[in-house]
């Protein structure tokens, strides 16, 4: 697929050839059940067992902290719901932010059906949390914060080491979704006073359908998924050896490369966030400028919609996307971009980019000239783009200091 | 996703633009939902639909819809474009996915508004013809940005 | 691994080099995401519907019917506690019976506990479900019956087609969690009146941590993952493509060789009960002799213990389990052998061979002997036996006809 | 899972067997929850260990540990003996699983119950040794089949 420029690697990314290369032996070869009492089993408990201790190194925790799962969105609902479950004779109450993933929001609204009580604290206009609503949301039947680490769709990071030490300062439990952070940022549980961290294999160059859920050791926490006695007790399901092993691999590569690839992203991000906004005209930064993701980048583009965009770099091939790719092909503009304050008609012209270490400048300028052209094409098409220049021409003069 | 027939309408559009002192142009949608399309008509003295050109904020299909509707409207008489229905523009471009028909509903009322507004101009009563919904431009809030 | 002979595919089957072949361009050559608008998404959307289309078309269903999972625990998870949610409404009583798997007990188990009753039915003692007392036991609040299609642990082949019939004439929906069974024997749900079914990939030479459900058109179901539009918005998830693909190819070889699998598998099993019946004394068949797996060999041998009897033939080689591979390492005897009444020393003693169409003759030969010889060894180690002995000789003619 | 020393004793097991006039025989553990082991100790008139056999029914743990248990008080005094703790059985043994430790406290209990008995038929008192819990046998239940 040479032909094509990948920039979503936030909906997902290539697997690494390393991952692949770790997982195949255990499908054909040590593909004995890691719960068998025989040597053939054995191999793959002893992999998952290496993995599990590489995992828990990652965050500074310890390895029966880490449960592994089929992904992010898993990990996500198996927080809350087994919290809620967990800690209802303390309280029913819980507060997230605004700009959660739907593996959030909408856990938080079917908790909600079960007689629960959700707090949705506001972000500021690059989408940083309001610490202080944060605080005065905080009551005594609060049970848990969960706030993610990284926003999928603007980039944004959030002040997690502030979020965990008010949560501790409260004694309420405290839940991120790093799901986009983990294995991209340096990430310590304890100094951060993180109880829970949902992490997501594909989103590292890993397998999808691979994930983990990070639980603080005193943590009371029932199981999500009932059955057999894997995942000690915890979490049933016959383990995901070469998924496990994949996603080990992964992050091993992610962290001994932590540096020269978040490096190189931002270099690429940079390029792509001063080009367009310098070259674009009625265009908008989403997200907050430093506090970002290496990888992220997006843009509103005033007067035309996303989809349209969208397709015309697909023919171009260039793989982006316009909101989360969860949500794609709803009508609703993201929920992210009307949190930060962005009017419906602009937040449905954006565009994200997400970038990976392995992309070139080449590519960059390919992607520059592509989106200025087709925003272009696209505006001359706009009866939004034709109102605004007549009222130009006509001299109000408005709308002109756009970004 | 889209037909070859949408992806050609929406690559190459036909008739994107302008008319000038046009007979009658109609704005329907709403920038809120993500789609708005205007259609201006050119129509003659006999009633027959000469040019008409079309400018669309919104998806492919939008696009698509908007461009197929104007082909198929051009030299017909009011009439016949009447005839136009939404249904005749998505059979046209072979389909359209379920969760973007309206937009070939969206396609439909910009016609009829342009007609609406050539017969308002006129004086004149077009059959089958009701006023369409006012229409809704890009929000004032985006001003802000 | 060519010198062991694994004979535990019930508890997890080696992934087929074909599925695996299949998946490997959806790691690194089409690892867009499905739910994405640009062409590189496009091939792995359309590899997924094709898929969903094949495994339809497998049990009889619509392939709007299907939906993918992380499993059989999953799958089985889902079905039990959406139903029990979206159908409270017309009542809160389940029934299932006494020799589920642990992904459908410790449901029902974590259902109870939140104000559902559950009926176990019990089975007769070859494992098969009463079915005067299954109807006997239908309420007017029952919502839900849940029987598996066989038994993991004595093969044991329930009345699906009578059990759904049963459900059809009380108006009550049907789940039957056919992990066992799905791509091993033919099924048609709509024959069976069968309303759900559960199947896990890693069962029949697919890919672990990947499964689906089966959900008739028209039940009411709720997510049980919630989050992201996947799976129409039914299953949230960034979609494990490769593990789609691998499932669909390794059913694909499954359906089109079933009947000489089977051929093959019936000759193995029957070969080892056979001669592990005549050969060795005191022992007793587990489960039904003729509705039975192709694949399922169990025997209890008395005098001795079970793991003690798998230890010694995973030193020579020879892979197997006794009990639920899910619960070995724990004290207590699989409760499927205790449910058709084998006394708890029994229970511990026994022996679960699972063939696969992989396996030789000469394989069945070997494992024999080995068995052999283990039982007399453990035996002459074992106080029963040494009580046992020395009462037959002091006349008291107890046991004798064990069989 | 078991350390080597553990498999060892599992698969080499010492001193299986039976002890005909036995000093003293104790049999301990419950088929139902799956591990039964019985010792047979022969004491001579100094109240040396001489001889000591085992019969156990259970898993490869109890199998070891029982075997462990045999070496560690043969040639010992009664005294001695009673010194074998089920922490000694499991050192010698580098170790047990965590769910496998009750096998060691068995071991121990097999040597206490066979002490008992010895001390019974003797009319002697041993220091620190209490009547072991009644032996249960294999249920009777198991004639059903
Ligand atoms: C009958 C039955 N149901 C459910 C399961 C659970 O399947 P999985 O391990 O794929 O989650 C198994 C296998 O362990 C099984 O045998
Ligand atoms: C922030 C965040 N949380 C959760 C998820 C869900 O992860 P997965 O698709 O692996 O279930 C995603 C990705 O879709 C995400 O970006």
């Amino acid at each position: 697929m040479g032909e094509f420029i990948y920039l979503d690697n936030a909906a997902t990314t290539k697997t690494a050839p390393e991952a692949v290369e770790a997982m195949l032996p255990y499908f054909t070869d040590f593909y004995g059940n890691p719960s068998s009492i025989y040597s053939l089993g054995a191999s793959a408990r002893k992999a998952v067992a290496e993995t599990r201790e590489q995992i828990a190194s990652t965050l500074g925790a310890k390895s029966s902290e880490i449960y592994f799962t089929g992904g992010g969105s898993e990990s996500d609902n198996w927080a809350l719901v087994a919290t809620a479950e967990a800690y209802a004779g303390k309280g029913k109450h819980m507060i997230t932010s605004a700009i959660e993933h739907h593996a959030i929001l909408h856990t938080c609204q079917y908790l909600e059906q079960r007689g629960y009580e959700v707090t949705y604290i506001d972000v500021d206009e690059n989408g940083i949390l309001k610490l202080d609503e944060l605080e005065a949301a905080i009551r005594p039947d609060t049970i848990l914060i969960s706030v993610m680490f990284a926003n999928n769709e603007i980039g944004t990071i959030q002040p997690i080491r502030e979020i965990g030490a008010l949560a501790r300062k409260h004694n309420v439990l405290f839940h991120t979704d790093a799901v986009q952070a983990y294995a991209h940022l340096p990430i310590r549980v304890d100094e951060m006073n993180i109880d829970m961290l949902s992490a997501s294999g594909h989103k590292f160059h890993g397998p999808k359908g691979t994930g983990f859920l990070y639980i603080r050791t005193g943590v009371k926490i029932r199981s999500f998924l009932h059955g057999g006695q894997q995942e000690r007790g915890r979490r049933a399901g016959t383990e995901n050896v070469p998924g496990i092993i994949g996603l080990g691999r992964a992050a091993q590569l992610a962290f001994s490369h932590m540096e020269e690839r978040s490096r190189k992203e931002e270099e690429l991000r940079d390029y792509l966030m001063e080009r367009i906004g310098k070259e674009i005209p009625y265009c908008r930064l989403n997200g907050d400028a430093r506090r970002r993701l290496s990888n992220n980048v997006n843009f509103s583009f005033r007067f035309i919609e996303g989809e349209s965009l969208l397709i015309s770099l697909d023919r171009k091939g260039i793989c982006a996307s316009s909101g989360s790719a969860c949500t794609s092909g709803s009508l609703d503009p993201s929920h992210v971009l009307l949190a930060i304050g962005l009017p419906h008609e602009i937040a449905h012209g954006s565009l994200r980019l997400t970038v990976s270490w392995e992309n070139t400048m080449e590519e960059m300028d390919r992607t520059v000239e592509a989106v200025k052209e087709i925003v272009e094409r696209l505006r001359n098409m706009s009866p939004l783009y034709e109102d605004f220049i007549k009222s130009e021409e006509g001299g109000k003069k408005r709308g002109k200091n756009y970004v | 996703m889209y037909s070859d027939k949408v992806m050609d309408h929406f690559e190459n559009p036909r008739n994107v633009g302008e008319i000038e002192n046009a007979s009658g142009i109609g704005t329907v949608g709403n920038a809120k939902c993500g789609d708005i399309m205007r259609i201006y008509l050119d129509i003659d003295d006999d009633g027959i639909i000469r040019d008409c050109k079309f400018k669309t904020f919104g998806c492919g299909a939008a696009v698509a819809t908007s461009s197929m509707a104007t082909e198929l409207v051009k030299g017909k008489s009011i009439e016949e474009a009447m005839k136009v229905t939404n249904k005749a523009v998505m059979e046209a471009l072979d389909g359209l996915p379920p969760v973007k028909v309206h937009c070939s509903l969206l396609a439909e009322e910009a016609i009829h508004a342009a007609l609406w507004d050539y017969a308002q101009k006129k004086g004149i009563h077009i059959e089958g013809l009701v006023q369409p919904k006012s229409d809704i431009h890009e929000e004032e809030s985006g001003e802000e940005y």
